[in-house]
């Protein structure tokens, strides 16, 4: 059972503490894929949050107590998601969960969450949902949906661009993104620049056809909105195709080096003209404690836009932890994230307050710039809204 | 050349072969006849390979036979034409008889017993390209022989080979097994047309429930009075 | 207990692709879009019928299984032309297709983003606990292992066992092919749609993802490691496939290992399929007395084929 | 019409590929009747060692290929040794769940050796692409289709003119004859899996410059490939390489012309149809049991 | 009474006649041979007859009591509906299965039921599976199989897998049974008590035989009429006594002198 807190009253100095928390440990838990052909995601993005914790565990934790994860590995199935949930609140009692991973897991265990009131900090998931599902809930990183939205306003603003063709993944990830886009052209008026929508496979073998579609139209901007296999396999396509100097914008799941790792060597020329979005302020210097984490705790592991996602999640349960001091209940806990204002982390700014459960909104373009063969995103735009 | 001495053999529970002994010396057509479930068949499988007794020894030309593996066997010279004919349904009629000669080295001579075959069956020639799943009861048991000879054996294993055969063709059968022994290979023959059978062997054993009951020369097997009951009827 | 849970559900599906595969040989890979079929009935039937007090929810489950059972009949055509792999790899494009439909169309499936559906509420009783929920899928299971127990052991059973060992004499005394590959197909569509629909109230939600070739696959591995043939053998089969990787994940130390669990997992299955080759209800069967030198040739005597 | 050939010839390009993966899935078939499930699996570790011994050891591409392929034998022949013949007793729906097994195990190992991220590997010829009236023509995908035409006649020449060709197929409709004929059918079934293992080795190579040297590449070719053999037909080798290739050119179209969203839900449908028409494949014959 | 007619009966393999314009006619309670040199044609009559081939051109008319059936009009597994039932060349047994089940196979048209009352076991099942197993107790009795009931089809010898298949034919009451090589793979006197066996069936259980068999001694002996085929034409019909002098029989089938 984990109603075993309560704040008893507002006067007293003592609180009685959650389940999970000791005198010298916080216990929290975590539900990614670690198995299977998904791993690639949930792998780093574990890593990430474990060694962001690791880091502050060997400053001497938070307050005096270290943090201990345990994690479950779903393998991106709802019911082991579920599964794994009951497992964390009942068996393990945790005090929270931190950085569930996956939407169909997530949506999944959402009425258990709200339910048992456990805070649940940070999702690996763009369910829109999450914004209204209560007040334990603490999503962070945008939805698919918003940064589809935001992409419009970027490619209308920015980028100027009027014949504009959106490639989209034919899956979750692809169609709210597309959704989000088409969201935000309309509220913007500008639904006319937009001339095709095209799908495409994440796991396809052969880009022919729907390179050729977006080539028809003679687009000046394209958006891809895709994973790493499928954009980098487009972005080869074009390559093959002869189409290298249109530009392209892709989501922030590929704001990172190993993206380009993947995809530049196919496609020299196109590369040229990628821009990413990001929500998060990668700059060498803010990567620093990240790339010095991983490479103590888990140099095998590649650091990505998944890696960062983690370390962020970490950044934000640790931020509230603080903010709560000794007031360790569930209650206690959702009252001092419903004050947060964090700055100091990879995120430009996240901050919750009662009723408001956004998330980050903020986010900027990158482009691609090249030295010496590495190629590197370089930060072009401010950080900006959709509003 | 073959000797089967005191063994035993299984199918689970089932004891198919006890206490069992054969001799088959070269150059000789010996036959093995009995009742259903007798064990001729569970004979013929343990020469083969295809069953291992669990005590007893088999030997050929004085060589222990049950470390080999079938088709190490086959390679010895020991060949079988086995019950339930076992044709291959999706080969031709000539690539099963050429499956038959799949041991031998000497590729010219292939071609010649390939004609013997089909003297022999002049039906399998007619029928060559024919996918032998779709042949007569009776022609899938001519190839089923015809692909025995195919390998030239020392030793060839029949296992009722006038099964679903015509009168006619029967008599053919038991011709040519006559005359391929004469050529110099050993037969072991396994028979419910017994009288046919002893007629042109040399030898018999006659087999009861896994065991040998009687055994003898041909002409004393026909000769006795009991068997003549038992096996050969009013013929 | 949800894990509990989920064993009853596919034991329920595993009982339904036993009668398929086991008594009447016929093999499909595409099974996973029935069961996600039967969730997405329920879910949508649930969902959009006004409270009935819980009648709306037996309507959802029974549809659940019917809604499969009439698509299962056009894999019992397929199947009546096609055998062995082709049939296998027919019906994994089968269901392949299937699941491309949950995506695409979003008026009955919400696509990609899926679909919520509430817990079971029976005239006023609530299964939202896992515990009662475990209580009403279990009478499920016990009901429907006890009419597939009924059906095997009389005239539908038998012919299917003819259908699967012998077409021809099948069909010399009297047994339609056509008939009894459609009560086969139709019947384990049925079942897993109903498992489909207990699922659905189960986890409450519902995305095309789940219903893949994965979950066919793992369908077929429950009903040959549990045994062919055997409705004991489902249930262990979906307990073995269900419950093995969880347990090992949680080995210490090692279980945290990357992929450790997944490659246990595969190395326990080849080594059921090795030592206990007829599947776990038949573990006792093994243990035979008698001489270990047979082996050779079970090899060659007993080649089964399905 | 430039574009309709221009999909026509990467349809052929990807085709290939899909009959590449397709010819060792049914080497193995033919031989033992088993569906290889891991076919797609161990592709993809054959290819992880090609990009290591090229990427990780600096070898030359051709030398990391032979190397690879060199791998790749070894594997086939281990796999068939340790996992296929101790189940020799098993039914056939058992040894497909062997090969189910294998796939968590080699899938799991590759990542536990290779890791999870995706690397690109280089195109088996690198040279600038041609523009023949509109359609432009890649070297390299000529060189996959020459490949795949290669190899299936090698293939063909085997099965249908030599005496292994006679070992192969005797040994797959009946083993216990065919070793009553003296055919070492233990030898076969590991011949069979040590080239099937090659020829996966070969697709995954040749395919990783599109999907990416991942744990995953080869998941949608590795289904692509069944789809193949079957709607060509298992019982020859020129009936999966058509196979392929029309489902290559086929996905081109129906996603150019009618829609792409749809174009799982047509392509599929058509194979349902088409085997419905042809129960054996387009190139099958149907051998059926005389009564 | 002709209890069956075959008129004209053609079909061809490929180029190959397999069946040529052959017309016979089985007389009810008779035991009628058809005899021929391998790959006449003989068990592709008897596929056309019940059903498993269709034929290219011809007749094949069934008469159970007063009703007339062309059996062209059915499917093969309707056949066994209207009393005709057959055994086949190589044994078709349900391994799997005890002889008792084997033997309830050949009932299943005539057991009632349907999957919701066998599945629900609504009361009519059990009485209706334990008449149904009265009666092949009685065809196990009646073939001397008593004892062999519950054991396992696939592991009894030959022999006993041919009564059994017989068995499976019997149990369905059909007038007409028409068996594809009953005698091969037996020795002389397990023949010789299938020729009784038959006679019996036939005295008995009035049920007419027709039989494809390469064994004379049984032909000649059970036989009422026989007609021989080659290269699926009739060459011959008649009593034994006329078959066996008859000069293009022993030439193309029975081989001179020796019979
Ligand atoms: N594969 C098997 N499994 C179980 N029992 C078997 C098997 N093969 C044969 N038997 C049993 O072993 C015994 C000997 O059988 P075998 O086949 O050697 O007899 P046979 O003399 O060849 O008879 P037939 O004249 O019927 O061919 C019989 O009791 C038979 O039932
Ligand atoms: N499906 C088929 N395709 C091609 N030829 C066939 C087919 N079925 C039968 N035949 C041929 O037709 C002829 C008649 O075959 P059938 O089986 O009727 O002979 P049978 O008289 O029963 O001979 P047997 O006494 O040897 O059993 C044979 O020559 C056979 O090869
Ligand atoms: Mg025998
Ligand atoms: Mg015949």
């Amino acid at each position: 059972d984990g109603e075993s807190e309560d704040t008893s009253s507002e006067g007293s100095t003592e609180v009685e503490l959650a389940q999970g928390i000791t005198e010298d440990s916080i216990k929290i838990g975590t539900v990614a894929v670690q198995s299977g052909a998904l791993s690639f995601i949930g792998a780093p993005y574990v890593a990430g949050m474990e060694s962001y914790f690791k880091t502050i565990n060997e400053d001497g934790g938070v307050n005096g107590r270290k943090i201990e994860l345990i994690k479950k590995d779903d393998e991106f199935k709802p019911d082991k998601s579920v599964q794994a949930v009951e497992s964390l609140i009942f068996d393990e009692e945790v005090f929270a969960i931190v950085g569930h991973l996956g939407t169909p897991g997530v949506v999944a265990s959402q009425e258990i969450v709200k339910e048992e009131g456990i805070p649940s900090v940070y999702f690996g998931s763009g369910a829109v949902s999450l914004t209204k599902a209560g007040e334990n809930f603490f999503p962070v990183q945008p939805n698919y949906l918003y940064e589809g939205k935001l992409m419009s306003k970027f490619a209308v603003e920015e980028f100027d661009a009027k014949n504009i063709v959106i490639m989209y993944q034919n899956d979750d990830v692809g169609n709210d993104g597309l959704d989000g886009f088409k969201d935000g052209l309309k509220e913007l008026g500008e639904d006319s620049r937009l001339k095709a929508e095209v799908a495409f496979g994440g796991a396809d073998t052969d880009f022919t056809v729907p390179i050729q579609k977006a080539k028809e139209q003679e687009p000046d901007l394209i958006i891809l909105y895709g994973l790493s296999t499928g954009t980098a396999g487009i972005l080869k396509g074009m390559e093959n195709l002869g189409m290298t100097d249109v530009d392209t914008l892709t989501t922030y799941s590929n704001a990172d080096a190993s993206f380009l790792a993947v995809a530049a060597p196919g496609a020299p020329n196109a590369i040229n003209n990628l821009h990413v979005m990001g929500w998060l302020e990668v700059t060498e210097e803010s990567l620093q404690p990240l790339n010095d984490a991983m490479a103590k705790h888990f140099p095998d592991t590649p650091i990505n836009a998944y890696t960062m996602a983690g370390w962020v999640a970490g950044e934000t349960f640790v931020a509230g932890l603080e903010k709560a001091g000794d007031k360790l209940s569930w209650d206690g806990y959702i009252e001092a994230m419903n004050g947060l204002n964090y700055t100091d982390g990879l995120a430009a700014e996240i901050s919750y307050s009662e009723g408001v459960r956004e998330g980050v909104t903020q986010m900027s373009v990158s482009k691609v710039s090249e030295s010496d063969g590495t190629y590197i995103f370089e930060q072009m735009t401010d950080f900006m809204e959709f509003k | 050349m073959l000797k089967i001495e005191n063994i035993d053999a299984y199918y689970g529970f089932i004891h198919a072969l006890k206490d069992f002994s054969i001799n088959i010396e070269e150059g000789k057509i010996v036959t093995l006849l009995g009742a259903n479930g007798a064990g001729k068949t569970s004979t013929l499988k343990v020469i083969s390979g295809l069953l291992n007794p669990v005590k007893g020894s088999v030997t050929f030309n004085g060589e222990n036979l049950l470390i080999y593996p079938p088709e190490k066997i086959v390679s010895m010279g020991i060949i079988q034409s086995p019950e339930g004919r076992q044709i291959f349904p999706q080969f031709t009629v000539e690539e099963n008889l050429k499956a038959g000669a799949y041991t031998r080295k000497d590729k010219e001579n292939i071609a010649k017993t390939l004609d013997k075959v089909y003297d022999y069956f002049p039906r399998l020639k007619e029928r060559k390209k024919q996918y032998a799943g779709t042949l007569s009861g009776g022609e899938q048991q001519m190839l089923a022989i015809g692909r025995a000879l195919m390998a030239k054996p020392k030793l060839l294993l029949l296992d009722e080979p006038s099964l679903g055969l015509a009168p006619l063709i029967v008599r053919d059968i038991f011709r040519i097994i006559e005359e391929i022994n004469k050529e110099g290979t050993t037969i072991l023959l396994v028979e419910q047309n017994a009288y046919q059978a002893l007629s042109i062997a040399d030898y018999g054993y006659i087999l009861e429930t896994g065991k040998v009951v009687s055994e003898g020369s041909a002409k004393e097997l026909l000769g006795n009075s009991d068997i003549k009951k038992a096996y050969l009827g009013g013929n | 207990m949800t894990m509990i849970n989920t064993v009853v559900i596919y034991s329920i599906a595993a009982l339904g692709f036993n009668i398929l595969l086991g008594y009447a040989g016929q093999i499909s890979l595409g099974h996973a879009a029935f069961m996600g079929l039967g969730a997405y009935v329920s879910a949508y039937i649930t969902n959009t019928l006004p409270d009935m007090g819980g009648l709306e929810y037996i309507l959802g489950i029974l549809l659940a299984g019917i809604v499969p059972l009439a698509i299962g009949l056009i894999l019992g055509l397929i199947a009546l032309r096609l055998e062995g792999h082709y049939l296998a790899i027919a019906t994994l494009g089968f269901g392949v297709t299937i699941q491309q439909v949950f995506k695409e169309w979003t008026g009955f499936t919400n696509g990609f983003s899926g679909m919520n559906a509430k817990a079971i509420n029976l005239f006023g009783i609530s299964l939202r606990s896992r515990e009662s929920f475990y209580i009403f899928s279990l009478v499920i299971l016990v009901l429907l292992s006890i009419f597939s127990y009924n059906l095997i052991r009389s005239k539908i059973g038998r012919g299917l066992i003819a259908m699967r060992d012998s077409e021809h004499a099948a069909q010399a005394m009297g047994i339609s092919l056509f008939k009894y590959k459609l009560i086969a197909f139709s019947l384990s569509a049925f079942y897993a749609g109903i498992a489909g629909g207990l699922y659905i109230h189960l986890i409450r939600f519902v995305e095309p993802n789940q219903w893949g070739v994965e979950l066919s696959l793992n369908l077929l591995a429950m009903v040959v490691i549990g045994g062919l043939a055997s409705i004991l053998g489902s249930v262990l089969g979906a307990a073995f496939i269900t419950v093995i990787p969880e347990i090992l994940k949680e080995i210490p130390l090692i279980g945290e290992i990357r992929n450790f669990s997944m490659i246990l997992t595969g190395v326990a299955l080849i080594l059921v399929i090795m030592f206990i080759p007829h599947g776990l209800s038949r573990i006792t069967y093994k243990i035979k007395p008698l001489v270990k030198k047979t082996r050779r040739n079970k090899k060659l005597e007993d080649q089964e084929v399905v | 019409m430039a574009i309709f050939f221009q999909n026509i010839m990467a349809g052929l390009e990807t085709g290939s590929l899909y009959a590449l993966a397709a010819l060792g899935l049914v080497l193995i078939f033919r031989t033992s009747d088993v569906i290889n499930f891991a076919q797609g699996e161990m592709a993809m570790f054959s290819t992880f060692v090609a990009f290591t011994l090229f990427d990780g050891l600096g070898l030359s591409y051709p030398l990391a290929v032979i190397g690879a392929l060199i791998f790749a034998l070894l594997f086939g022949f281990i796999v068939e040794r340790i996992f296929i013949r101790p189940a020799s007793d098993a039914s056939l729906v058992s040894k497909m769940i062997i090969t189910l097994g294998l796939i968590m195990i080699i899938g799991g190992l590759a990542s536990a050796i290779f890791g999870i991220d995706s690397y690109y590997f280089r195109q088996a010829i690198s040279a600038d692409s041609i523009d023949a009236a509109g359609v432009v023509v890649q070297p390299n995908a000529l060189f996959i289709i020459a490949i795949t035409l290669v190899i299936m006649a090698g293939l063909f020449y085997m099965i249908n003119k030599t005496k292994v060709g006679i070992a192969i197929r005797a040994t797959a409709q009946n083993e216990k004859t065919a070793r009553l004929m003296g055919i070492p059918v233990f030898k076969v079934y590991s011949m069979s899996w040590i080239i099937a293992t090659i020829l996966g080795a070969i697709a995954g190579i040749l395919m990783a410059p599109t999907t990416n040297v991942s744990t995953t590449m080869m998941a949608e070719v590795h289904l692509k490939s069944f789809i193949a053999a079957v709607l060509g037909g298992f019982g020859s080798f020129h009936g999966p390489v058509i196979g392929g290739l029309i489902i290559g050119i086929l996905d081109n179209l129906v996603g150019m012309y009618i829609s792409l969203t749809w174009k799982t839900v047509i392509v599929y449908g058509l194979l349902i149809v088409t085997l419905i028409v042809k129960p054996t494949g387009i190139f099958g014959k149907t051998h059926r049991k005389k009564v | 009474m002709n209890i069956l007619t075959v008129k004209d009966l053609s079909i061809s393999f490929g180029g190959l006649k397999a069946v040529d314009s052959l017309s016979f006619e089985v007389k009810q309670n008779s035991i009628y041979g058809l005899i021929g040199p391998n790959g006449a044609g003989k068990t592709t009559v008897f596929n056309c007859i019940s059903r498993f081939y269709t034929p290219d051109e011809g007749e094949i008319i069934f008469r159970n009591d007063t009703k007339e059936h062309n059996l062209l009009e059915y499917k093969t597994y309707q056949v066994i509906e209207k009393g005709l039932v057959r055994t086949f060349q190589n044994v078709e047994l349900v391994k799997t299965m005890t002889v008792l089940d084997n033997i309830l196979i050949g009932l299943h048209s005539k057991t009632k039921g349907n999957i919701f009352t066998e599945g629900l076991r609504l009361p009519g099942v059990k009485k209706e599976e334990e008449r149904v197993k009265d009666k092949v107790m009685k065809i196990i009795e009646f073939l001397g199989l008593t004892g062999l009931e519950n054991h396992l089809a696939a592991s009894q010898p030959y022999g006993i897998q041919k009564l059994i298949e017989l068995g499976r034919t019997l149990v369905s009451e059909p007038k007409l049974i028409i068996l594809d090589e009953p005698a091969a793979g037996m020795n002389h006197s397990e023949t010789e008590e299938l020729a009784k066996l038959i006679k019996r069936i036939r005295d008995e259980l009035n049920i007419t035989i027709l039989l494809v068999e390469h064994d004379m001694s049984l032909v000649m002996e059970v036989c009422e009429k026989i007609c021989v085929i080659n290269f699926g034409k009739k060459i011959a019909e008649g009593s034994p006594l006329e078959i066996q002098e008859n000069i293009e029989v022993q030439k193309a089938y029975l081989g001179g002198e020796e019979a």
